[in-house]
């Protein structure tokens, strides 16, 4: 046989034939713990429930309860025109608030535009908090100060943010734990995708909380996505994901809480998908009847937060009418002092226009804020 | 104004521009299969805008779509469709969130025509409301032409009246080339008299419009800013000014032709935009007209733009955004002592 | 009791407490038969090799020979100054040239710059193919000509086109199936998940080939990915996900021409991780040695896709030496009539700058191109 | 320079603009533990420039690391490192493929100051080699500056020299705000003499450098034509022009103190510059200087850029770079006539 320049017995380093698989295939760790289950997971009325700290669950109700009160009065502030726009998270409190409280005071909250609860649930104050909606400022707040990320707007960039925050405080050897959420819609952008990709090689302790609401606007899930899951998304980074009943705060507690823990002992990140739902419309602007019944919301209102949580209180006596009381009356007054300080203009300062852009004004923008001046004191002479 | 009214043909009521763009939408899906849109939220519930308000209903959800949410795969998979000789209009929500799709305009969009010879010409039109004035929270509010504009391949368009917003969207659908549609979200709802059954022929691309004729400045002005500017030119009869207002209608191409006669004309001109001034689509435009102009300029060309920072707050934005008196400002800087 | 303004019996639509799942709560497929095989597919050397069609593994055979020869050719080519950058599949001809045997005419492929193997494979002139490796054009080929998307350079942003591009193919109702390309490093961009979610959510007929060839440039899968295999991403979009020998040249077709004929009869997009192995540097700009051992590579070596085949073929009786030699002859001829095509300097009018940059064009263009005429021209009176 | 070469101390040798800035990461680095660098292959391979060699292997992979291929997810996650106190430098690997994350770049790295009232800062630098002129295929030699001014917020910073390239990479690395760091990538292999021991001390970002004095006419431009004008400078003078170079070092801030001096000085500018003309740089620097020395000007600010089409392939990039000859036509056409 004349051997042709191709035949592969001139590669070097021949050897037998061997039908093994590919030299480097080793699968790098097994999926099968990565999986969902594939119901999501409920503590409320569940065995799982008298395990849980009664303490705990009393402390949800007395949130949940605040919680609502707090997007009822914001979305009246936006009738009154004290509120630029609201994004209302009536309904998904249980995620709101759980998110708040499985946070040690040292971690990170990266909330989007619509978890101003879980900020304020945090301990930032509500004023501060609607800072962004009120329309005075962007952030209302400082983020350092409270370990509360910008209210984020461009879908999921706030996620490679917690990723890389969480990622320095492990290289500086902090024990911190960034709590990044997003919205069904919000996978389905590349960033969630480059986050949880980073999150996972990196294996930075962070936690994704997916509040699957049902709705991206006006697009629904199906529209959205074809997976099994939103929490199945995690078995392609190579992180567990994990489901939850999104209305189930002591579920939503403890499956973060475990993340939570997971991620503080170097166990890695975790994508939690929460279902819930979304009762209001996405914004007071939004008019939800063009792209949903009122059937499918009633289904959902049965299926509530603050209820499905005060009746395990109730039923096994964790609580009492004075209780109920108790909490219902700290959110009203929550609510009349909201209300009270959104009621007062915001004092501004055009000026502040140019501060901060850099931390030094350029000379052009000495130049610009010397015209605003100028302007500002025209107006102010003739007036 | 008011004798349009009286000599109305029937049929013209006042219409949004809005209105005139889904018109534009719809009648170019009526008169062409190919044509299809696609974005967040432009189906069932119409655009946050209501400017693609019952195109899924009539044309159906394959030709007006919903898509997942995101933008990059949005503009990504129009260009596919365009590939195979689709049409796509695609709507990108809000000016800013039409970044995640840069690189797939930059990088495909752009210069697929170029990058082919001729072979694979992209003839998607991409929808961007842009610019503030809306009470809009951050990210809601830019105006990102600067990137457009600095991007061969492109063409970019800004409607400013109710039959541009028609007859120029039209033209972008039509046209084999891709062409950046930036809608002045602060205009959507304003009105004139306007015939959805006629509409009114309109200049095509890359044709400046004379809005007002006038020998004292030329203002070169587009978009949003172009009420602003006649509003201006009305109140500087009173200084004795008598003022030019020159819509572009397309940034790329540029009209350099009505542009720079009108300047040659007056002898002075000020550029206004929204647009952040440095490295704004004003230093173009007044580069320009300068190298073109110089003997005839009685006093450099002059800017009057947004300032150099990110777009302010809600509460805070009309102190930022260009105003009639800011405009008014730079005429008065236009060096008059020349003339006496 | 006093009923607190916050109790949640007053919330319209109050029914029992029941400890359910939320409402909308079902799977909407099943995960299992999404998820990938522990191991990789392999026919050669298998029971499964005895029902392939020897004419097809005879088929492939001989474009393996011609694909490794092009690729030699072409990274010579470099050396001589004839092409300025040559990215080499070589060791990854399975997967090239089973892309591109896997399609009808009517198909499209999507190749990225690694792939031009794939598009000779398909019957592209090989020097339309290298013209942009060249640099005397971009895109060296009319696409819609050979259904041969341009040859792609930013990572993955060819995989939302492919997904456009078939789902517009099957809104007009024509029989046509998009594959696209797409690198090990590739799947960690955005439109790579972008793309794969639009497409599994409009169930366009696409088949998304992504060579994991151990390396993006310099960096290890293990730093690109934590997933138990990067065909495992595919459940997350809710598409069937199949791992593949890469090397395996009639397993990697069998998993194409299997996942071709799916998408063709409606049944959706598949992705598709074949496992393989850069042999040479990533382009003959690197320096591999940086980065990785010769041992790993001598390992690969003997897994060459090309050994594979031949030792099926010729212990199995189904090639004699003839048959090897014409395989051989063949890619000698077209490896010497490319390298003497591409020996000529290309004829290049440097007009060509202003043309198709628009489909008419603009007075600017008209005027910049006028310059450029009259420097040329001097340029040429005083030459 | 010949000179310069007897008169160095020990120490000084010639050294690639490569080196230095490889220098001036690793001085900050061992300086500061709080600079990470982060990019595509910047780790082991020391970066497709080789910019970054050595550095993963002196300081670990926690200092100087491989990240997955994404790049809104490296900018991403380094605006989350500066969330924390780091201070990221972040390589883009090539222009174009910094477009994946200008959603990041503009959304976020740019305001962020802003947007928290100055709480949260990101001393983030973005590192992009850019520009044409080393033969790579497309998408491989865009000039993305004009994309980058137009964003307020971010420092625009690109060195010519050796020198340079180190100083203003400490400056930026050191600035408390944003830098996008433009590297031009045909200089990588220009060499001077230059000491890395003692690194000469450099004017600060946002100061231009008149690189030739000159009383005929200004050439302003920076990063990869700085050369090209110094070599047009030097062919000019048998025209009998003496050409004045400025080089601008920082395109943000804006030296206008520097460059309107040197045109009020010589009556005549050229802005000189390899990204696209229309919508480029040069158009907000020619408008900027002829607001500010209109009666200065015997001619219009003229432009010589890169045309206005997608980057050409490697064989035809010859014919679109600005070179020395299309600087002096631009030269020859400043109405030299008004002169005699
Ligand atoms: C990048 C980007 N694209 C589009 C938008 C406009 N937008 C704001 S909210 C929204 C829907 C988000 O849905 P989801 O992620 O499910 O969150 P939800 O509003 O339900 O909480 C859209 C499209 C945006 N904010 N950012
Ligand atoms: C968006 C983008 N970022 C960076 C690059 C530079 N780059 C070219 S090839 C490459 C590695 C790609 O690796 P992989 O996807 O595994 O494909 P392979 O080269 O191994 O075929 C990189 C980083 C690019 N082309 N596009
Ligand atoms: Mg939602
Ligand atoms: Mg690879």
């Amino acid at each position: 046989m004349r051997k042709s320049s191709m035949s592969v017995q001139e590669l070097p380093g021949a050897t037998a034939y061997r039908p093994t698989p590919p030299p480097a295939w080793q699968p790098r760790t097994d999926p099968a713990p990565l999986l969902p289950d594939p119901e999501p997971y409920r503590v409320l009325g569940t065995q799982a429930a008298g395990a849980v700290d009664p303490e705990l669950l009393r402390r949800l109700y007395r949130e949940l309860v605040r919680g609502r009160r707090y997007n009822t009065q914001a979305t009246a502030l936006t009738k009154q025109g004290r509120l630029a726009v609201y994004p209302s998270s009536t309904g998904q409190e249980a995620c709101e608030v759980a998110a708040a409280l499985a946070l040690e005071e040292r971690d990170w909250l990266f909330p989007s535009y619509r978890d101003t609860l879980a900020a304020v649930a945090r301990g930032l104050d509500p004023v501060q908090a609607l800072t962004l909606l009120r329309g005075d400022w962007h952030t209302g707040y400082d983020p350092r100060e409270h370990r509360i990320a910008p209210l984020c707007t461009p879908l999921a960039t706030q996620l490679p943010h917690a990723v890389g925050l969480a990622h320095a405080a492990r290289l500086k050897g902090d024990d911190v734990v960034a709590l990044a959420m997003v919205g069904d819609g919000g996978t389905s952008e590349g960033d969630f995708h480059e986050a949880l990709n980073f999150a996972a090689v990196w294996q930075a302790p962070v936690v994704f909380l997916v509040q699957n609401n049902g709705f991206a606007i006006s697009v629904p899930l199906a529209k959205q996505t074809a997976a099994p899951s939103l929490a199945h998304k995690a078995v392609g980074y190579g992180m567990p994901g994990r489901l939850v009943d999104g209305n189930d705060a002591a579920a939503v507690h403890e499956v973060l809480a475990d993340a939570v823990a997971r991620a503080r002992r170097g166990g890695g990140p975790t994508l939690i998908e929460a279902v819930t739902y979304r009762i209001d419309a996405h914004t007071n602007a939004d008019d939800a009847t063009r792209y949903r019944g009122e059937s499918e919301v009633e289904t959902w209102r049965a299926h509530d937060p603050i209820r499905l949580l005060e009746r395990e209180l109730t039923e096994r006596g964790l609580i009492d009418d004075d209780g109920v009381k108790a909490a219902a009356d700290a959110a009203e007054t929550m609510a009349a002092t909201l209300r009270e300080r959104m009621n007062a203009d915001p004092v501004l300062d055009p000026m502040d226009l140019f501060e901060h852009v850099y931390a030094e004004q350029t000379g052009q923008l000495r130049e610009q804020a010397a015209q605003l001046r100028a302007e500002l004191d025209a107006e102010g002479e003739t007036r | 104004m008011s004798t349009a009214a009286v000599q109305q043909p029937a049929g013209v009521k006042p219409a949004t521009m809005a209105q005139a763009l889904q018109r534009a939408m719809h009648d170019a899906m009526a008169d062409d299969p190919s044509v299809h849109v696609l974005g967040e939220d432009v189906g069932t519930l119409g655009g946050v805008f209501r400017v693609t308000d019952g195109l899924a209903a009539e044309f159906g959800d394959d030709r007006c779509t919903d898509t997942p949410l995101a933008e990059a795969g949005i503009l990504g998979t129009a260009v596919g469709m365009a590939m195979y000789g689709l049409r796509p209009v695609v709507e990108m929500q809000f000016d800013a969130f039409a970044y995640p799709a840069f690189e797939q305009l930059i990088s495909h969009v752009a210069r697929m025509r170029n990058r082919t010879r001729g072979g694979m010409p992209l003839p998607i039109t991409v929808r961007v409301p842009y610019g503030g004035g809306i009470g809009g929270v951050e990210h809601h509010s830019d105006s990102s032409e600067a990137y457009y504009m600095a991007t061969p391949g492109l063409h970019v368009v800004t409607p400013a009246t109710v039959e541009d917003a028609y007859g120029l969207l039209r033209e972008a659908i039509a046209s084999d080339d891709p062409v950046v549609f930036l809608e002045p979200k602060r205009l959507y709802w304003s009105k004139a008299p306007w015939s959805p059954d006629a509409p009114a022929a309109v200049e095509p691309i890359g044709r400046a419009a004379v809005r007002r004729p006038g020998r004292s400045a030329t203002l070169i002005t587009y978009g949003p800013s172009v009420p602003v500017c006649m509003e201006a030119a009305e109140a500087a009869t009173a200084e004795g000014w008598d003022l030019e207002v020159v819509d572009l209608r397309s940034l790329v191409p540029f009209d350099d032709e009505t542009v720079c006669a009108a300047v040659r004309r007056t002898g002075r001109a000020v550029v206004v935009h929204e647009s952040t001034g440095f490295g704004g689509p004003g230093g173009e435009i007044a580069a320009r007209v300068t190298e073109r102009c110089f003997h005839h300029l009685q006093a450099p060309v002059l800017r009057v733009a947004g300032f150099d920072i990110p777009y302010p707050p809600p509460m805070l934005e009309r102190h930022h955004l260009p105003g009639v008196d800011r405009v008014l400002d730079a005429v008065a800087r236009l060096q008059w002592e020349a003339e006496s």
